[in-house]
């Protein structure tokens, strides 16, 4: 595959053609936040948390989205970016119930510790509080969508590697909310497998196993990685 | 079809109407229509069934004939060429007008002026054919020149000399962006790719404007031709024109245009003649206005949520379902006939340096004459309200001029001499967008304006990035507090900071605008957001501003809704 | 009496919280000994006074503003505290305590005085400062200087932040020390 | 989940029910099945039926072979998909900026106190469905609303309130007539 060359924070690094910013980045150990960008899965571009500045280029652009070309300079932080960061991380505590004392992922959140991480450490936006409820119906599995981030890794998670499209968004805006077939309770969907992968890579405590109590629920996203390399290169590994 | 039998039908249908003695045109565009021109026309149409006179007289229910607030309207032109128009007709006026023409007596309801600076200060590129013909009959069309360009076009010149005109002529992308349409159509000739497409964005979403469905109405053969040679230029076969879910009539007439035009061999197959094959399909909106912006448009062609995707890359790149997609607006189309008919060199004679060609506005608000105006690009805002618009009713004193909708922002009166372009609007924080331009007098409140903006991009947010989906909602809150009498002054400034953040690192083009409402508030009207927060007091009367900030509560604790006896 | 005086005067407060965060900071145990010969504790839930004092250098305040006193208590705080420190996830979050945000004031307190277990009665309610519409951060009301999160903070984050103020250092909390929950 | 069920195999007594679904078999035929034809299915589906219900949205996804949450997710998207019955007659008042200007706003919050109910909501008699809508291009009437898709231009609060008590009352006086 064809190599190239780009500057990221004033180093030149290579990539593979067709990569994006963000995989090159990771490849060289360059720590840039991301929430919805799982890797595995389709990016999306909508936390906008690893946006980066290209020079050249008016406006931040989403290193998930983004593929890295030759010559390209690309800044990852400086202190607009930063603050940015801290900013987008205040509007998504401030859109859901984040409760991070009362969370089966308290200790175990990607969100919490990115908080802790890019010193987002208080809110400066009013707390929305939305009306929103727990769903349990599921034998094994629950959503509280008071933890929801809509980063839709389930959605995607659920349609590209289960083939089940079970999950998918309903509504728009601030009132979008993830759904389980016609917006039935999960325990009754026929299109589900029951095969869990979409709580495994959920990023916070909205979707979690039943029983798991405050702090309990530890998730593990890297099975995808495991089982997308079996499939697409043929490694099981055991 | 081929061009010779184009042109003779165009001469046929010119020799028919020269040989009637009147032809009444009555403007049937929604807003007469909502004033009464169907009573009108009925009773006109009785009447000649009555007096036997079909044969010598038509009438003809056209677009758009442009002052919308004086309809009905009604147009009576002899066999000399002479015309009247008549405003806010009723059947029996009608009647009087239609039976004193008849009799070449004068007639006694007063006509409008012919140099009604209405009138004479436009200047009608897009919508030369806009209240002069029946939209439903295509003959029409082709009699004042419609598909001759494509004939031209299709017959006489390559791709290339097709992109390369468009370049010359300084068109403009009429959308808002104002990216150079000659650029992106070399862009998607150019991708390499088995498939292209052409699409028509005809989901004018901003409030107060209505410049394209207008034109969809009125001429909706002018914006299947402009397709048409877009396709040929840039290499597609297919094209879809997104007609916004409010416009009915206009997507009834393009449905019907499109079957008249194929049937006649101008769109389909083997296009006049040539080895061009072009198919339109309509495709109509449900009700979104992100779906406006280019990504999510294309997204909910395929029928799918109309969430934008992050560009790049481009649609020029990689649009409807992965393959190059030339997507223009409306009425950007619309002007590529006149373009190739009269080329781009007598296109660029209109207009400024940078903005060349005429703008069509959707004129309204606090206006005499509210409509749909085309003027050459460069007029001063001035001139389009005062003269065209008539100024202010009842003695009010202007005090803002909105343009670019929920995207755009309020020009003040000290700018009124600005010219209308893309550069100058932008310079004011302003910017061209599609054309709505809201007059607003002395009773308007700005932060209250700001606020109506930011709760229409609020509930419009399609939900996919964090700072659009929240940062519109808690902007909302804050421009809530402000006009509501509980804001503080550091919230001032939380706004100003999350309008920066909106605008810098939302993912598309609505989230990236929702701020320039407030932010462009805040520059020219900076004093009327402080009385109401300093002083409790909003200038223009509107805010309630009955709740109390929150560190004042104390001192109002006995007012609070608090849980009493009356349990 | 000049010794004294010259000691840091200290304040800690409790708001609509717990009190969680102040079992935490007596969890500093023989580390109190050494801070309070350092400090004075001028106000709180720990020492007996009953106004807030003037002059006060370094606050902790434990729990969210939600009610009209939380409020007025939180302006004199402000008016009187060199520093204030929102001491805890209720007050720099709301946590816990704004949990009932969601709920109109109104359908509250009728759960909670007349449909409760055991009703407290109406009366009750004629002595009950008027609630907030919500729990409010403490930020949200007044102008905070060092936030140290946590549920409870667990003492080596009280340490680190109070040594930091003492030694009148900037406060700087490690990522892993900031975390809420 | 009920199973989906074909109009043909339905058993049921209601025959307008089964002539409406026939409707969206011949936009599905007309479609030929396409995918992407969601959005003009579902258009048609609303029309016919006046809102998209479970059972609706349901059948759509099955002919289609879209996953339902696909479906659902698409019919909430959309301003003009309504998963609730409409009332008997449907009043949209305008809100874009010329009819906010000259007082749109102040026409809802009358209506709204007048009929009790909120925008967007349906009276509890079904009588009255108050919706809002983000500009219908009738900016020189404004302040303009549609009556049960009619447009009335330069409205006042007054004059909507007597068209639409003056629509209800109709309605009643008919039924009396019946009686």
């Amino acid at each position: 595959m064809p190599v190239i060359t780009l500057t990221i924070n004033d180093e030149l690094v290579s990539a593979r053609s067709g990569q994006s910013i963000l995989e090159a980045c990771r490849d060289h150990d360059i720590q840039l936040p991301t929430l919805c960008y799982l890797d595995g899965l389709s990016a999306r571009g909508g936390c906008r948390l690893c946006l980066v500045d290209v020079a050249g280029s008016p406006r931040l652009l989403p290193a998930c989205t983004t593929e890295a070309l030759e010559n390209m300079v690309v800044t990852t932080h400086n202190e607009k970016i930063d603050r940015y960061r801290r900013m987008i991380l205040e509007l998504t505590f401030a859109e859901r119930n984040h409760t991070c004392a009362v969370c089966v992922s308290n200790e175990n959140c990607e969100l919490q510790s990115l908080a802790a991480e890019l010193g987002m450490d208080h809110v400066r936006y009013d707390y929305l509080n939305p009306e929103l409820n727990l769903d349990t119906s599921h034998e094994r599995y629950g959503v509280d969508h008071n933890r929801c981030l809509l980063c839709l890794r389930c959605v995607r998670v659920c349609d590209e590697v289960e083939g089940a499209h079970t999950w998918d968004v309903m509504g728009r805006g601030v009132e979008s909310r993830v759904i389980t077939d016609l917006n039935r309770p999960w325990g009754d969907s026929e299109s589900c497998t029951d095969c869990g992968k979409c709580v495994e890579v959920c990023p916070t405590g909205a979707l979690f196993d039943k029983g798991s109590s405050v702090a309990e629920m530890k998730k593990e996203a890297s099975f995808l990685r495991r089982i997308l390399d079996g499939r697409e290169k043929r490694q099981w590994q055991r | 079809m081929n061009p010779t039998s184009l042109a003779e039908q165009a001469a046929q249908e010119l020799q028919r109407q020269e040989q009637l003695k009147l032809r009444l045109f009555l403007c049937y565009s929604t807003p007469c229509v909502a004033a009464g021109a169907e009573p009108v026309k009925t009773a006109l149409e009785e009447l000649l069934a009555k007096q036997d006179l079909a044969a010598d007289l038509e009438i003809v229910a056209t677009g758009c004939m442009g002052p919308c607030s004086r309809g009905p309207l009604l147009r009576i032109k002899n066999a000399d060429g002479e015309e009247q128009t008549f405003e806010k007709v009723t059947p029996e006026q009608a009647k009087e007008i239609l039976l004193h023409s008849i009799a070449n007596q004068p007639v006694e309801t007063t006509a409008l002026p012919a140099d009604l600076p209405f009138f004479v200060r436009q200047t009608r590129i897009v919508l030369s054919n806009s209240g002069e013909i029946d939209p439903e009959k295509i003959e029409h069309g082709i009699a004042r020149g419609s598909y001759s360009a494509l004939a031209h076009v299709l017959h006489e010149m390559s791709a290339e000399e097709v992109c390369a005109e468009i370049k010359q002529s300084g068109l403009r992308g009429r959308g808002g962006g104002g990216y150079p349409t000659g650029l992106k159509w070399n862009l998607v000739r150019k991708s390499p790719a088995e498939r292209k497409y052409v699409v028509a964005n005809g989901d004018e979403g901003d409030p107060g404007a209505y410049m394209d469905r207008t034109i969809m109405e009125s001429d909706p053969h002018r914006v299947l031709e402009g397709m048409a040679i877009a396709g040929y230029a840039v290499g597609a076969e297919q094209g879809y024109i997104y007609v916004r879910g409010e416009y009915p009539l206009a997507a009834a007439r393009l449905v019907k245009a499109i079957k008249a035009a194929e049937r006649r061999g101008l769109l389909g197959s083997r296009v006049l003649g040539s080895n061009f094959n072009f198919r339109i399909d309509l495709r109509i909106g449900a009700g979104a206005f992100v779906c406006g912006e280019e990504t999510a448009l294309m997204t909910s062609i395929m029928g799918r949520r109309g969430q934008p995707v992050p560009r790049p890359p481009y649609p020029a790149q990689s649009g409807l379902w992965g393959y190059p997609t030339l997507i223009n607006n409306v009425e950007s189309y619309a002007n590529i006939a006149p373009i190739m008919q009269q080329g781009a060199d007598w296109f660029a004679g209109f207009g400024t340096e940078k903005s060349k060609g005429t703008k069509v506005f959707a004129l309204c608000g606090e206006v005499v004459n509210s409509g749909l105006i085309e003027v050459p690009m460069g007029i001063s805002l001035r001139d389009i309200v005062f003269e065209i618009g008539g100024g202010l009713p009842d003695g009010g004193k202007f005090k803002a001029a909105q343009t670019g909708g929920p995207s755009g922002g309020c020009i003040p009166a000290e700018h009124l001499d600005t010219p209308v372009d893309y550069e100058s609007l932008k310079e004011l924080g302003s910017i061209m967008g599609s054309g709505g331009l809201i007059v607003m007098n002395e009773s308007s409140c700005m932060p209250d304006v700001a606020k109506f903006f930011m709760g229409f991009c609020m509930e419009e947010s399609c939900g996919k990035c964090v700072p659009c989906r929240v940062g519109t909602v808690e902007m909302y809150e804050l421009l809530t507090r402000i006009t509501d009498g509980s804001a503080m002054l550091n919230d001032l400034e939380t706004l100003e900071q999350l309008c920066r953040l909106v605008q810098e690192t939302s993912l598309c083009g609505l989230g990236m605008t929702a701020p320039n409402p407030v932010l462009n508030t805040l520059h020219y009207y900076r004093d009327e957001y402080l009385a109401h927060i300093q002083e409790n007091n909003c200038p223009a009367g509107v805010c309630q501003l009955d709740q109390i900030p929150l560190l004042k509560l104390p001192e109002h604790a006995a007012e609070l809704a608090v849980f009493k006896e009356e349990h | 009496m000049s010794e004294q005086q010259k000691k840091i005067r200290l304040a800690t407060v409790w708001l609509g919280g717990c009190s969680g965060c102040h079992m935490s900071f007596l969890d500093l145990d023989e580390r109190l000994i050494d801070l309070l010969e350092q400090v004075e504790l001028v106000y709180g839930p720990l020492v007996d006074a009953k106004e807030f004092p003037q002059d006060v250098d370094i606050c902790l305040v434990e729990g969210a503003v939600t009610n009209v006193e939380n409020l007025e208590l939180a302006r004199t705080i402000r008016n009187n505290s060199k520093q204030v420190i929102s001491f805890g996830d209720c007050a720099v979050t709301g946590n816990v305590t704004s949990m009932r945000n969601r709920i109109p004031v109104k359908d509250l307190l009728t759960a909670v005085y007349h449909e409760a277990q055991a009703p407290i009665g109406a009366e009750s309610l004629k002595v009950l400062p008027a609630l907030l519409k919500k729990a409010l951060p403490l930020h949200q009301a007044v102008k905070v200087d060092i936030y140290l999160p946590g549920c409870p903070p667990a003492p080596e984050r009280i340490a680190t932040v109070v040594t930091a103020l003492l030694n009148k250092q900037p406060v700087e909390l490690q990522p892993e020390m900031r975390t809420f929950g | 989940m009920t199973a989906p069920t074909a109009p043909s195999t339905k058993i049921n007594d209601d025959t307008g029910h089964d002539l409406k679904f026939q409707l969206i078999d011949k936009a599905l035929k007309k479609c030929q099945f396409q995918q992407d034809a969601l959005i003009e299915v579902l258009h048609t589906a609303q029309e016919t039926f006046g809102h998209l219900d479970e059972e609706i949205l349901d059948y759509v996804s099955l002919q289609l072979k879209l996953p339902p949450s696909w479906v659902y997710g698409v019919a909430t998207f959309y301003n003009f998909f309504t998963l609730d019955p409409q009332g008997e007659h449907v009043c949209v008042v305008c809100l874009g900026t010329a009819c906010y200007v000259k007082g749109a706003g102040e026409i809802v919050t009358r209506l709204e106190e007048e009929f009790s109910i909120k925008a967007g909501a349906t009276t509890e008699d079904g009588n009255l469905s108050l919706l809002t809508a983000r500009c219908l291009g009738n900016c020189s009437l404004a302040p303009m609303l549609t009556l049960d898709g009619e447009v009335h231009g330069k409205q006042t609060a007054e004059s909507v309130i007597a068209a639409l008590k003056a629509k209800t009352t109709q309605k009643a006086a008919l039924e009396e007539e019946k009686v």
